[in-house]
């Protein structure tokens, strides 16, 4: 089900980084149906300059208290915009959207890949599925502006490596994954993050045979599966197909990427 | 006041209140269910449907503009067939009418998927996409001059009985004389517009924006240009006028209302505002209400009053 | 990086930078001149000059649209001989290009003014107007026929020795073709694109906006339809190309350059940013100085490779 | 001359009527070279909608402390936007534009009429010219949500009414207008207002022959006369011309304008 709130109150809206915010807003409806993974469509500006939502994955949910907790980090219009609304006011939201990472597994060694604006969503899969499962995150950026600084709150545990350095380890998550890997067995890996990234991912899992699951991002319109808009080629039943990243995504199994 | 009668009539489809889905941003009915009940609606206008099924074009496919969007979706869908079978069925449930988008590559095909739909019982209506900008054969190409069009719609009516509706492309000199040859052609409505013609290039990868280069602009930019060819071409022809681009609130309704449409539609509207079609309802009775407009049929038009 | 050359030759104007005004947004010269130094512009094209004074159109003549604007100012201008003698003389001391804007009722009139015009030393080319929507005779009606258009630059040609700009219409099927016609009947550049053909209705009065009904729509949200149609007709003509629609910084005008403009004009986003040119013309250094880009003639149609 | 200032700073901003607000921005160039009458022209938002610049009257400039202050009323998507705008952000402004009173005189008795936001203008016309003059305001309006409530600070008398008495007296500024004539000689009649007021006053001015400026108002796009957008029919040299409110105005001679 997906809930559209054109007046989500905002309860929350902090700077945890170098142009990155950490917003919250009250939306009951999308708190207790979403599934981590899934993401909102934000209007970012009354006006129709930018026209459209933008795309932000959920980093957390409260149900008891109906909140919502996204990042992001301001890269253009929309985000510019949303950074100006403040504590009181209200967002039009819709959510939550999407297929997510499939979250209901049990007794597994599960490693989280996150890159960047990419570390969100495992925030929220890591609190979820650290219950039943032996969850471990593996968090990298270019330095540590990209890195939000309030990841310390995570209920599960993981690495931070940065390219420079600057802070955790210095290296790539990649590195960091590899070491991993040496050590234990893993059962699965899900990850989000740029696209190179990702490419790694893909590379590692199959050479090591676990199953990957991959979030994607593509420009969107209706965020629904209205518009076709959001497509990028992949595999449906062993055949080509355009995919649509909003609604048949946005985590797809690594067998249903065309890499 | 009493009760507002939104209801209208367009070439026989009866509608309980002028809005519509613009094709193309509504799938086939299905996506919009968990924000309102589609049968609030005037009538679905469903994705644009061809013989043979379509991948669509490649990617990236959309970009945004100044107020607008761009698309280059290129008619993906599963074909007439698994339209047909899977897809319209479902749709029955509501008192709603169906009007189905249809595209052809070769004027043929536009009879023969005017024949295929019209053994549909969900089917109440048929609009003639011959403006599509995001596919190489047919497409644009067949709204372009009037004889062409004139040809497509005559094969349309030839194969059915549904009320045929001609759905024209802005991309041209002339839309009036588009529009009188479609009548003259038999069409018993006109839809206007399809997208404008446009791209946006990338300076950082110094390449256009959408993989298929080209593709249609929607939305608020362009709804002057939209409102300026319903009222040219409502005061040229009897047959009624849908009128759409850029419309996302009651006002915005209204303005093509008073240009001459009977009814209008809702597309790049809908992904801004998912409850843009119930909003804008709601606007057109608020609106007559105030102002002690007791038939919505009554506006039609009045713009054109000196 | 040293300096970046940024001079363009447009059908034999040398500019030095490829940034230009816009006709009709930039009086003849004297309204910005608080802003910036007009010696700073690659050329200034002034207002549309008829041959008789003209009043324009009645009131009201603007409206804003959604990142538009649509103006139907009628070509209002004090006629050929008081620009000649009062308002031209006083752009000689700027060692920068003055383009004339020009628009008959009849295809003589363009003739005649293009005659009278070339007496001057300070004119230095002629854009020809054969677009604009806000004048009932003549104006948008040559741009619309391949076969019109060339008759009005034939005869323009007949008159003057300067060089002579075509100023094409977007509200056409096929711009390429008009194009083709002008460039074969002798036309050193093209500039496109004049404005979109829109109207507003006012809801609360019911009646139109424009005192003219209909107007011209500029600003961002033409641009997706003016790159693409720069696009589409510099691939096809040899001649260079000045494009225009919806310029507001320095990103927008690359976006024309690299879909194949040799220069690019602004107007409505001087209305917006008086600044507007200066700092477009500044954000085209800047962006070729980042880039490694010595000469801005290198980025001309580089999005055409595939 | 015109200044461009993009970055003038908001050092005050209120609210001070029923969506009537009152912005203090600095900007030296502008409260210096500004004269009664003119106006600024401001851009409401970064955004491409609403995309033009809206026209606003100055209603008192601090040339001391490069002050420019005006007082707006909400009415669309522009000063709705430009309500929003925060003390210690920038605005972009152009000014000060177009011909103002002519406040050159001396030894005069002067009425100003206003209504609504007319009232504006003539507040900093008043506080000009009563150094020479003797100045009397009347000011009106349907009721006291549109009259500003800061209203007191200025420095010449004025009188108010109301529609419906509700601040005031209760009544049109013509009826005020009206009596004022009664008691004494009234050497020019400087006015701003909604047109129906304006014609009002042309009838009596002209009965009494009495001169008379008007501040009209019209849809603007440039401001400074390149766009030749902000036509009204007038009289230019005795024959009917389409003047430009932005640079042949927005103060006007009776005798310029065509009623
Ligand atoms: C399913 C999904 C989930 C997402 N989750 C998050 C999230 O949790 N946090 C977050 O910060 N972002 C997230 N994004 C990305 C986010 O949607 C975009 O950054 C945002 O739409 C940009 O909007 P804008 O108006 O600020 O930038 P625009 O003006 O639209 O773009 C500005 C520039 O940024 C580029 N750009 C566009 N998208 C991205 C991107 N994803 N990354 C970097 N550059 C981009 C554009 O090409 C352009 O050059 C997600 C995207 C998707 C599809
Ligand atoms: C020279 C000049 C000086 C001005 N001085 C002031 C001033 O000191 N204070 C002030 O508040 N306003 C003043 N105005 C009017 C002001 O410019 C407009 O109210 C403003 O442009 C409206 O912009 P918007 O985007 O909010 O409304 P829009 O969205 O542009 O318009 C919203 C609605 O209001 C209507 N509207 C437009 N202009 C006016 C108007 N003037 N009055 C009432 N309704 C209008 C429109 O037709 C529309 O229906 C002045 C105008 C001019 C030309
Ligand atoms: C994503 C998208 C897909 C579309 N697909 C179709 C289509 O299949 N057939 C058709 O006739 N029009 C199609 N259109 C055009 C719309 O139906 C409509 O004519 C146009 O978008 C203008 O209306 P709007 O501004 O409200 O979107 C499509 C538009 C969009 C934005
Ligand atoms: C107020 C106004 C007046 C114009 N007058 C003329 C004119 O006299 N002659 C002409 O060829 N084009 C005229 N134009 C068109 C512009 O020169 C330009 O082609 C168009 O506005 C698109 O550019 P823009 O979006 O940068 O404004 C005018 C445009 C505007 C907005
Ligand atoms: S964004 Fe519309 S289908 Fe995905
Ligand atoms: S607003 Fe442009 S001339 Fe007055």
């Amino acid at each position: 089900m997906k809930f559209h709130i054109p007046n989500a109150l905002v309860v929350s809206h902090k700077k945890i980084g170098d142009k990155i915010y950490s917003l919250i807003f009250n939306a009951p409806e999308i708190a207790n149906s979403a599934s981590p993974g899934q993401f909102v469509h934000i209007r970012c500006s009354n006006g129709l300059d930018p026209l459209l939502r933008r795309p932000i994955s959920i980093n957390d949910v409260d149900k008891e208290k109906g909140l919502v907790s996204i990042w992001y980090q301001v890269v253009g219009k929309g985000t510019e915009f949303l950074s100006k609304v403040k504590v009181g006011e209200c967002l039009d939201v819709i959510g939550a959207l999407g297929r997510g990472f499939d979250s209901n597994i049990d007794g597994k060694n599960v490693l989280l890949i996150g890159g960047g604006m990419g570390i969100a969503p495992l925030i929220y899969l890591g609190s979820v599925i650290s219950k039943k499962n032996t969850v471990r995150g593996i968090f990298g950026g270019r330095n540590k502006d990209v890195i939000p600084c309030i990841l310390s709150e995570s209920n599960f545990d993981y690495e931070l490596c940065t390219e420079d350095g600057s802070i955790g380890r210095e290296g790539l998550v990649t590195d960091l994954l590899e070491d991993q890997l040496h050590k234990e067995k893993i059962d699965a890996i899900y990850s989000c993050g740029p696209k190179p990234m990702l490419t790694a991912m893909q590379r590692i899992s199959s050479r090591e045979e676990i199953p990957l699951q991959v979030s994607l991002e593509a420009v969107m319109a209706c965020g629904v599966g209205a518009c076709l808009g959001c497509a990028f080629k992949g595999y449906r039943d062993g055949e080509e197909a355009w995919l649509k990243v909003c609604k048949d995504g946005p985590v797809f199994w690594d067998s249903e990427v065309k890499w | 006041m009493k009760e507002v009668k939104l209801s209208v009539d367009v070439a026989g489809i009866q509608m309980k209140n002028p809005v519509m889905t613009a094709s193309g941003t509504f799938g086939f009915g299905e996506v919009y269910e968990d924000f309102f009940s589609n049968e609030l609606l005037g009538a679905m206008v469903v994705k644009g449907v061809t013989l043979k099924a379509r991948k669509g074009n490649s990617a990236p496919r959309l970009v945004e503009t100044p107020a607008g969007l761009i698309n280059s979706i290129g008619l993906e869908n599963p074909g007439v067939k698994v339209v047909l079978q899977e897809l319209l069925p479902s749709l029955k449930k509501y008192d709603v009418p169906v009007i189905v988008n249809i595209s052809g590559n070769v004027v043929e095909e536009y009879g023969e998927l005017a024949g295929l739909l019209s053994s549909s019982s969900v089917v109440k209506g048929l609009e003639v996409n011959i403006s599509c900008p995001n596919v190489k054969e047919g497409g644009m190409a067949f709204g372009s001059s009037p004889e062409m069009a004139a040809k497509v719609i005559r094969e349309v009516k030839k194969s059915t009985n549904l009320p045929v509706i001609a759905k024209l492309s802005p991309n041209v000199t002339n839309v009036v004389e588009i529009a009188l040859a479609v009548e003259e052609a038999g069409a018993d409505a006109i839809s206007l517009i399809n997208t404008l013609l446009g791209m946006v290039i990338d300076i950082k990868r110094k390449k256009p924006v959408l993989g298929n280069i080209m593709g249609g602009l929607s939305g608020p930019a362009v709804r002057p240009v939209a409102v300026r060819m319903v009222w040219q071409v409502a005061q040229r022809v009897k047959v009624p006028v849908i009128g759409m681009g850029g419309i996302s609130t009651a006002e915005d309704a209204l303005q093509f209302i008073m240009a001459g449409a009977t009814a209008v539609a809702i597309g790049t509207g809908q992904f801004v505002n998912p409850c843009c079609c119930v909003d804008v309802i709601k606007g057109l009775e608020d609106f007559c209400r105030k102002n002690g407009i007791k038939n919505i049929n009554d506006l039609r038009g009045v713009a054109w009053n000196e």
